[in-house]
């Protein structure tokens, strides 16, 4: 029963007070796209065993979508961030290349 | 109006704590920037002030601002004076890209009162009732279903959720607060 | 013989006596007693049957561990089965029955196995009964099914109550013991807020039993003072008879709290599960000592050692008159002392050790105690009691140089710590070879959401097995007798015989033996895992509170590796079973879920609605009358709409507004639809798909302003789809300026639907609603009868019809309004069956029956409502892909049944021949079908291959019983083709 | 290698049972095998085993990084039917059951398939409808089953609280010849007849690369050295997109926990399987007696074999709500495994983009059932490259938009 601070109501809150969203950051590819990219966009999956950057909708809450960096195994939570962005935050890349030196990065 | 009945028309129970619906409440839903000069004004010419986020503010007569999200207010009123507040905020901001609606109707709003009123909440709520200050709003979880909830007196909080689901609130929070059911 | 002692028992109030029956027999207590020291207390050692060979068994353990003694709890709606002895506690009344036998606990059929025993190793099933199928399934299979199982389900609903309670704290000390309490003090001192359980109904763990000092103090007034410190403190909550059940991650641990487990019936929840968020966990639960591997270990009357000794001095039961012990290590003299303390005979300590010594020994030595050196059990005599033990040179095979009468074992091989908790949540432990036992290695806790640990051990817990070492980590100063090093035993005696390791029990309730162990590793089961899982090692109720580290001790022998390289198996929650009553809560009956309910529900619940569900909500089906069945009113209803006037309560509508400057730009990107061009004040009927191309809801979007507009959804869709809109807002284009607001259930709306329609709103009165005023598709607000009113022209039935949105607290008393209103006209409400008939008679789709989550628009003949002049929309890019755009695929049709009977819901329309796979192949279904009472007739809707281009061919439907149905394939559109009925 | 029955357990008995041999060898990795299968899970196993039987490629490794059987095939709640809706579901599910059927005594290992019936509930019109479209569906899918009326359902299941008070049941898809099977002896069944044919099982060994030169798979790194091969099968369930991402390619899949916990034992109680889809639980009673009880997903992506305690709670509520007796029974132990859960929510067999390698994933919460189906078609695929079972199970399906989804007659796929 994971615990996450909303970045835009700054709560701690549980769980069963979100709604997880799946992978973050991708890429819409919409009419005009090929095959492969619009495959990738809609089902190809990073899915990683570490690392992991997702969606969580404030859902109890302030109902806004926001991200979160987040190991899959230890579930240890780096940082969240509003979803209005392409990328992360540097900060937050710069931190959990220093918890987690071997890490391959977020693309 | 004098039609209009709140959902449970004012039931009560009486247990370790005294659950109460509160009966019909004025509820505006402003969303706006919250941090435009406009939108202060706005709400101050209805006698609102702008809470800073998860909290609750007093205004004038009675009425109160709540923060809900980053771009959004909940104005309490009483129910009659819902729909001319939301007018006029709506008026004072005319020019702005805002979004006013009289949510009046879409609520239930209820009190629990009593030296251990936290404890009714305790059961339903993943909240550190400890940790919650007079003057915050949390919105959360009551078991299954949103709930916002603030202290509105020395013994009483408030807690407001969909009127759809009033009856369920009713029942959770008279079933938590049954004597024998006190947690200290 | 076991008995209660003239004095002592320092949890008993002897001036409370309780009376309460055991196997329909009268039997004796006092208050403070458990079921277990009661029972011993009367005489009974023979309590339970074993899980296989049905062997009788009495109590090895006083606590959370006891593997055997597990009884029917409770009679009637209180009964309970699998109810541990050793940790209920007694109460006036309490009705027991041992279990798993017949037809007695004395004399047992199932015993049988027992003799049968040798054919029943560990795994025997996999390597037999393979005959056939059906011998397994209908021969063998049931025996073992009825063999196995242990107590009785309940057979009625349970009238008690239950609840749960969320809880923070900095510091969650889990065990009340001396570290417990010495950990909480510490922390509250600090100003921490503390919560500390204890899972029994008393404070201070094993210390009072075993001796010693604290700071000076005996363990008891150290207890006392360390309680009131506790008790004065603001941040501390000190709870007893409550279990941390489980710790999970983020710190989130689950307490059990057994309210009224002692009071049955006395009004108060059952249990209370406390779902705590902890900083950090302090695990101070102790140790478990563990029982010695020699044959004959689960006669009633072998006991652990440090059980016994708790008989004697917490309820002043004796578990024999004659005992003798059977140790390891020096903490089993203890009770060697405390039983002669007790008055009881001590015929000898038989140690394993060569050589024992050290100031416990000595004190025994001196008291005249006969102390057999180097010396094993090899085999205890007696089946329902024991008898005498032979004893052998434990480092020999078992040859028994000397027998001893006596009527209890007090056995010790040990103690491992209760690492559960720390474990639960990834927590990592390290053999110590030095200790004998895992303990939890602090430098693996398991950790955070920052990565921080989420745990620590104290006390026992953590490996300190003494009361100095215990203080001394605690910071205080603890005084007790020293002890020399234990000896590892596993086997005894060590060499120990194939005929003795075939009765050596290590897992007492799922009959594991030695030679079960030693069989899975010589099979090649060697992973811990896998002997766990072939020979059901510690997968019992206890989960191998006794028997884990002996049985993988044994493994690692056997395997001829060390015993880290073996590991333990995982540790899983709960710690000991916790009750669904508590994990459920309030969670029943009427509040098992949220039902929803619109302004009127109860208006139509005092009309005899009959219901159905619609997401949480509950929509009225129809609306039946005296002697009516469902389908005569559902026609009745659709009759008097499409003559005179209907009324349905279509509250659960959803209704989102959406307004902003780029309102219309970003409602073209959900519905495949334009909604940018619809002119304010009318409505206009809308598609959203997924990006993925599905449809996924639709409904009538209304231009309330220039930038504003109202989307209806279905009713099930309101919230998700609200959440979709916000998600492509927040989430992709976050620079559009969009609000929207969720109105649903602002409103009660109303469907005013029929030829009377009009004129029923017109004696209402307060808004033109004529044709020229109020035109088809299109909106608009003012009062009807005196209500604020939202009014829409749109239908869903084909009648002229009108959809009026009232404040919802003004809902019940428009609809009254409106039934009053309509008398005249003959109005009657209407449910949802009516609804869908009269929607498929009019050849609308809906969702949820023509879509499924695999149709896209196009299918359903939907092209007019996807724009062919946006760039993009939710779903186009998709709906480009080579299956969807694939001429094959089914489309939306009519269908006809040639008798006029009425397609069953479902069927599939065969096709010549079969696929690869040898299945039917098909080529379209019905996707809704109902009886038209307009028409007389069954009519229908489905999908068919090229199906608008087949009009006229008749198709194959396969029904029950063989039957196949032909039907033809027709417009969809059955009723007003022209639509001439709703534009009035 | 030595037959097992009751023969030879009396003949053992008689000397403590000392005589029996390893049920699968322990050998040292050779050099090269021609098809090498990662993950010693059923579907692995399974796909070794007709690799050999049914294709005569013996000479096969399964490589396995922690001990056989150990993944979702031993951690699950053994419900084994074929109800599917779809064609392509149904046909490999039916075969699979049809295979369980004479599983036992094809492994001369008994894995205790029991085929005591399976009710999936319906209590919403919406699910009746769909229920009764999948027995239509099935009847013309070779697939047994039938639509049966409350009063049916009932004297299957007497706990069974028929008359709601929340959601009334309204009849349920039957498939009497569903059942349950004893999951670890399947897995250890395969894996003893795997051995037989002299395949090579290498449990804790685990795969950390695949190497491949011009596009073509040519072997992989392991936790035991580098070992060559001509084809690869990679079976791993849950770390799927861990394997692929070694071989360069992403997949449909995301892993998430799925959780189930069992009841103390008790006496037989229900003799059928109950799926209730509506409030998301199922339950049956496994031979040792105590109640095996599963539900949903949890919603994020994990790798820690542990789920989130709130839908225990889900779950066993309304549990209690369809069979309140077992309000006093409790929970003996909780446990989750990582499920490969898919964009369509259906199953992987396909070749992937990497000439010769092929995946077996995406089974997500439902693939214990078709552990033998799905081991005959990808053995079959492996060794063809072609089966009409995998055909539509295809990797080219999420380009094409040809889904198979099965969420339209049941929300939980076990
Ligand atoms: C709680 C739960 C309940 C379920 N209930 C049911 C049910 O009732 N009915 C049903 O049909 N299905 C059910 N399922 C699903 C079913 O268990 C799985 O679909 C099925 O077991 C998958 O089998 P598998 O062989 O593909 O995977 P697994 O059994 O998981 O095997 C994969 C193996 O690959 C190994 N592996 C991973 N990475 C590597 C590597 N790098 N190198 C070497 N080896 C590796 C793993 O250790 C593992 O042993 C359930 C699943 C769970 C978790
Ligand atoms: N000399 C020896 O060999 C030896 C061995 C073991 C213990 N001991 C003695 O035992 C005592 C150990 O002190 P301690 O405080 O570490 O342990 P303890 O056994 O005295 O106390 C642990 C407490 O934790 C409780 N508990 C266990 N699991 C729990 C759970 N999940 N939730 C709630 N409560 C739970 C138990 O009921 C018990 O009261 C000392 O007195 C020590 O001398 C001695
Ligand atoms: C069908 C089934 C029945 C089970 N029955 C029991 C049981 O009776 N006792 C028990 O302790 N565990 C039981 N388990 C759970 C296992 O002990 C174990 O928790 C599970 O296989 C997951 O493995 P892990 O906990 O070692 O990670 C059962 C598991 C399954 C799949
Ligand atoms: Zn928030």
């Amino acid at each position: 029963m994971l615990t996450l601070t909303c970045p835009c109501c700054g709560v701690t809150v549980e769980e069963t007070e979100l709604a997880p969203g799946g992978e973050a950051h991708l890429k819409r590819f919409g009419p005009g796209a090929s095959d492969a990219d619009f495959e990738t966009y809609m089902f190809a999956r990073k899915n990683p065993k570490g690392v992991h950057f997702e969606r969580w909708r404030h859902a109890y809450g302030c109902g806004k979508w926001f991200l979160a960096a987040r190991c899959t195994v230890t579930w240890e939570v780096f940082g969240t961030y509003p979803a209005q962005t392409s990328e992360p935050p540097a900060e937050l890349i710069a931190k959990i290349k220093e918890k987690r030196p071997g890490w391959e990065g977020w693309k | 109006m004098s039609e209009a009945v709140s959902a449970l028309k004012g039931e009560s129970h009486a247990g370790f704590a005294t659950v109460t619906e509160a009966g019909l409440s004025g509820m505006v839903t402003l969303r706006a920037d919250l941090s435009a000069t406009a939108t202060r004004i706005a709400l101050a010419g209805q006698g609102l002030k702008l809470p800073g986020p998860r909290e609750i503010v007093a205004g004038e007569k009675g009425r109160f601002t709540a923060w809900m999200s980053p771009d959004e207010l909940l104005v309490i009123c009483s129910y009659d004076e819902a729909p001319a507040v939301a007018a006029g905020i709506a008026h004072s901001l005319h020019t702005e890209h805002v979004l006013v609606t009289n949510v009046s109707d879409a609520r239930a709003r209820f009190t629990i009162a009593g030296a251990k009123a936290d404890q009714v909440l305790m059961k339903l709520c993943p909240v550190d009732f400890a940790a919650l200050k007079p003057g915050e709003m949390r919105r959360t979880r009551a078991a299954q279903v949103a709930a916002a909830i603030w202290r509105s007196g020395p013994e009483e909080l408030s807690l407001v959720c969909f009127r759809s689901v009033a009856a369920y609130v009713m029942g959770l929070l008279e079933v938590s607060a049954r004597p024998g059911g006190e947690l200290s | 013989m076991s008995h209660r002692l003239s004095s002592g028992g320092r949890l008993i109030d002897r001036s409370k006596p309780l009376a309460f029956k055991f196997n329909r027999r009268k039997a004796r207590g006092f208050a403070g007693d458990t079921l277990a020291s009661a029972l011993l207390g009367s005489g009974r050692t023979l309590l339970g049957r074993s899980f296989k060979y049905h062997r009788p068994r009495g109590l090895v353990a006083s606590g959370a561990e006891e593997p055997n003694v597990l009884v029917n709890l409770g009679r009637g709606n209180r009964h309970e089965p699998d109810q541990r002895a050793t940790t209920t506690e007694l109460f006036e009344g309490a009705w027991a029955t041992s279990q798993n036998h017949w037809p007695s606990l004395g004399f047992d059929i199932g015993a049988v196995n027992d003799f049968a025993s040798k054919l029943m190793p560990a795994g025997f099933y996999y390597k037999t009964f393979m005959h056939s199928l059906e011998a397994w399934h209908s021969l063998f299979e049931p025996i073992i099914r009825r063999a196995a199982g242990l107590g009785k389900a309940p057979t009625k609903p349970d009238p008690d109550r239950y609840e749960q309670a969320y809880a923070y704290c900095d510091v969650l000390v889990a065990g009340g013991g001396v570290a417990g309490l010495a950990a909480a003090l510490k922390a509250a001192k600090e100003g921490k807020r503390v919560i500390l359980a204890e899972q029994t109904a008393h404070w201070g763990g094993r210390a009072p039993v075993d001796g010693g000092l604290i700071d000076g103090q005996t363990p008891e007034i150290w207890i006392q003072n360390t309680l009131q410190a506790l008790e004065g403190m603001e941040n501390v909550r000190l709870m007893t008879r409550t279990m941390v059940a489980g710790l999970h991650d983020h710190g989130y641990a689950i307490l059990y709290e057994r309210v009224a487990d002692h009071t049955p019936g006395d009004g108060r929840p059952r249990h209370r599960l406390w779902r705590t968020r902890a900083g950090i966990t302090q695990v101070a639960t102790g140790a478990i000592e563990r029982p010695l591997a020699f044959a004959g270990n689960d006669v009633p009357g072998v006991m652990l050692a440090s059980a016994v000794r708790d008989y004697i001095v917490n309820w002043a039961v004796a578990p024999g008159k004659r005992l003798v012990i059977v140790t390891n290590n020096d903490d089993a003299y203890r009770t060697a002392l405390c039983a002669l303390g007790a008055g009881l005979e001590v015929a000898a300590v038989i140690d394993a050790r060569p050589a024992p010594t050290g100031p416990l020994v000595e004190a025994l030595r001196e008291r005249g105690v006969k102390v057999l050196e180097g010396r094993a059990i090899a085999k205890v005599k007696g089946s329902k009691a024991v008898k005498a033990v032979e004893i052998a040179s434990h480092a020999g095979e078992g040859g028994a140089v000397e027998v001893i009468d006596c009527d209890c074992v007090a056995m010790s091989g040990g103690w491992s710590p209760v690492v559960h908790l720390y474990s639960h949540a990834g927590g990592k432990v390290k053999w110590d070879a030095a200790a004998v036992m895992f303990r939890p290695d602090a430098a693996k806790p398991p950790t955070g959401d920052k990565g921080q640990p989420i745990a620590a051990a104290v006390g026992a817990a953590n490996g300190h097995l003494t009361l100095d070492a215990i203080c001394a980590e605690a910071g205080m100063v603890g005084q007790v007798e020293a002890e020399a090093p234990l000896m590892p035993v596993w086997v005894m005696p060590a060499k120990a015989s194939e005929a003795l390791k075939f009765k050596a029990f290590l897992d007492y309730q799922n009959d594991v033996k030695v030679s079960d162990v030693q069989l899975a590793a010589r099979e090649g089961y060697a992973s811990v895992e896998h002997t766990k899982r072939y020979t059901t090692l510690g997968m019992a109720t206890d989960q191998g509170k006794l028997s884990n580290i002996n049985g993988l001790a044994i493994l690692s022998e056997a395997l001829g590796q060390e015993i880290p390289a073996t590991g333990t198996t995982t540790f899983r929650p709960p710690y000991t079973p916790i009750s669904f009553g508590a994990i459920t809560g309030e969670a029943r009956g009427e509040i098992f879920q949220p039902l929803r309910k619109t302004p009127m529900h109860d208006w139509h619940q005092a009309k005899g609605a009959h219901w159905e569900p619609v997401g949480l909500w509950r929509r009225p089906y129809t609306y039946p009358r005296k002697g009516e069945k469902h389908r005569e009113s559902v026609n009745r209803e659709i009759v008097n709409t499409r003559t005179n006037v209907g009324l349905l309560d279509a509250s659960t509508l959803g209704k989102i507004v959406v307004k902003g400057p780029d309102a219309g730009r970003f409602l073209d990107m959900m519905y495949t639809n334009l909604m940018s061009t619809l002119p304010v004040g009318k409505c206009r009927y809308g598609l959203m798909c997924s990006d993925n191309g599905f449809l996924i809801d639709d409904g009538v979007v209304v231009r309330l302003s220039e930038d504003t507009w109202l989307c209806h959804t279905t009713s099930g869709g309101a919230d998700r789809i609200h959440g979709h809109l916000e998600d492509w807002l927040q989430c992709e284009w976050w620079d559009w300026k969009v609000y929207t607001a969720n109105l649903t259930e602002q409103y009660a709306q109303v469907a005013v639907v029929g030829p009377k329609a009009r004129k029923l709103l017109e004696k209402l009165g307060g808004m033109d609603v004529s044709r020229e005023a109020l035109p088809f598709m299109t909106y608009r607000e003012g009062t009807l009868g005196g209500f604020p009113a939202r009014v829409f022209r749109i239908s869903f039935s084909g009648e002229l019809s009108y959809e009026i949105a009232v404040p919802a607290n003004m809902g019940l008393a428009f609809w009254e309004a409106l039934h009053k209103a309509g008398e005249e006209f003959g109005v009657m409400p209407y449910g949802t069956e009516a609804l869908h008939v009269m929607r498929a008679e009019k050849g609308f789709i809906m969702i949820g029956d023509e879509t499924d989550g695999t149709v896209i628009p196009q299918d359903l003949g939907l092209g007019w409502a996807i724009s062919k002049k946006k760039a993009d929309y939710l779903g186009k890019r998709a709906q480009e892909r080579k299956h969807m755009t694939d001429p094959d695929r089914w489309t939306l049709v009519g269908l006809e049944t040639l008798d006029g009977s009425v397609l069953p819901d479902g069927v599939y329309a065969i096709d010549e021949g079969v696929n690869e796979n040898g299945q039917r192949k098909v080529q379209g279904r019905v996707t809704s079908t109902y009886y038209s009472p307009m028409l007389k007739k069954g009519i229908a809707m489905g999908l068919v291959k090229h199906g608008p281009a087949r009009m006229g061919e008749v198709l194959e439907f396969p029904a029950d019983g063989g039957k196949v149905i032909q039907a033809r394939i027709v417009d969809p559109v059955f009723y007003d083709k022209a639509g001439e009925k709703a534009d009035v | 290698m030595r037959r097992y029955s009751i023969f030879a357990v009396a003949r053992e008995a008689l000397r403590y049972h000392s005589g029996w041999e390893k049920a699968w060898a322990s050998p040292e990795p050779k050099k090269r095998y021609d098809v090498i299968v990662v993950g010693a899970g059923g579907h692995g196993l399974a796909t070794a085993y007709y690799l050999g039987k049914v294709h005569g490629i013996k000479n096969v490794a399964i490589i396995e990084k922690g001990w056989l059987g150990g993944g979702n095939t031993g951690r699950n709640t053994t419900i084994i039917r074929s109800n599917y809706l779809q064609d392509p579901s149904a046909a490999i599910y039916e075969k699979a059951r049809a295979l369980y059927e004479g599983l036992s005594q094809d492994l001369n290992y008994n894995v205790m398939f029991s085929p005591r019936g399976l009710l999936m509930l319906a209590q919403s019109e919406h699910e009746m409808r769909g229920y009764k479209r999948t027995v239509y569906a099935n009847n013309l899918q070779n697939v047994e089953t039938r639509w049966i009326e409350p009063k049916e359902v009932k004297k299957l299941v007497p706990i069974l609280n028929i008359a709601g008070p929340r959601y009334p049941v309204l009849g349920a898809l039957y498939q009497e010849k569903g059942g349950t099977a004893r999951h670890d002896a399947v897995a250890w069944g395969y894996a003893r007849a795997c051995s037989d044919m002299g395949m090579d099982l290498l449990q804790n060994t685990e795969v950390t690369g695949v190497r491949t030169a011009e596009g073509k798979v040519v072997g992989v790194d392991t936790s035991r050295g580098a070992i060559d091969c001509g084809k690869l099968a990679i079976v791993v369930a849950g770390h799927s997109s861990v394997l692929a991402g070694m071989a360069g390619f992403r997949l449909p899949i995301e892993s998430m926990a799925l959780q189930a916990w069992v009841s103390e034992p008790i006496k037989p109680t229900i003799d059928v399987v109950v799926m209730a889809n509506l409030v998301h639980g199922y339950m049956s009673q496994s031979d040792k007696g105590e109640l095996v009880i599963g539900g949903g997903t949890d919603g994020f992506n994990n790798y820690s074999q542990r789920g989130s305690w709130h839908h225990v709670e889900e779950t066993t509520r309304a549990l209690i709500e369809t069979f309140p007796v077992i309000s006093r029974l409790k929970m003996l132990r909780q446990w989750g495994g990582i499920v490969d859960m898919t964009g369509d929510r259906s199953p992987i067999l396909s070749k992937t983009p990497v000439e010769g390698i092929f995946v077996n994933c995406g089974w997500g919460t439902g693939g214990f059932k078709a552990i033998p189906g799905s081991g005959f078609a990808m053995a079959e695929l492996v060794a063809k490259g072609y089966s009409p079972l995998a055909a539509e199970f295809g990797l080219h399906r999420f380009k094409e938009g040809q889904f198979i989804d099965e969420s339209v007659a049941a929300g939980v796929a076990h």
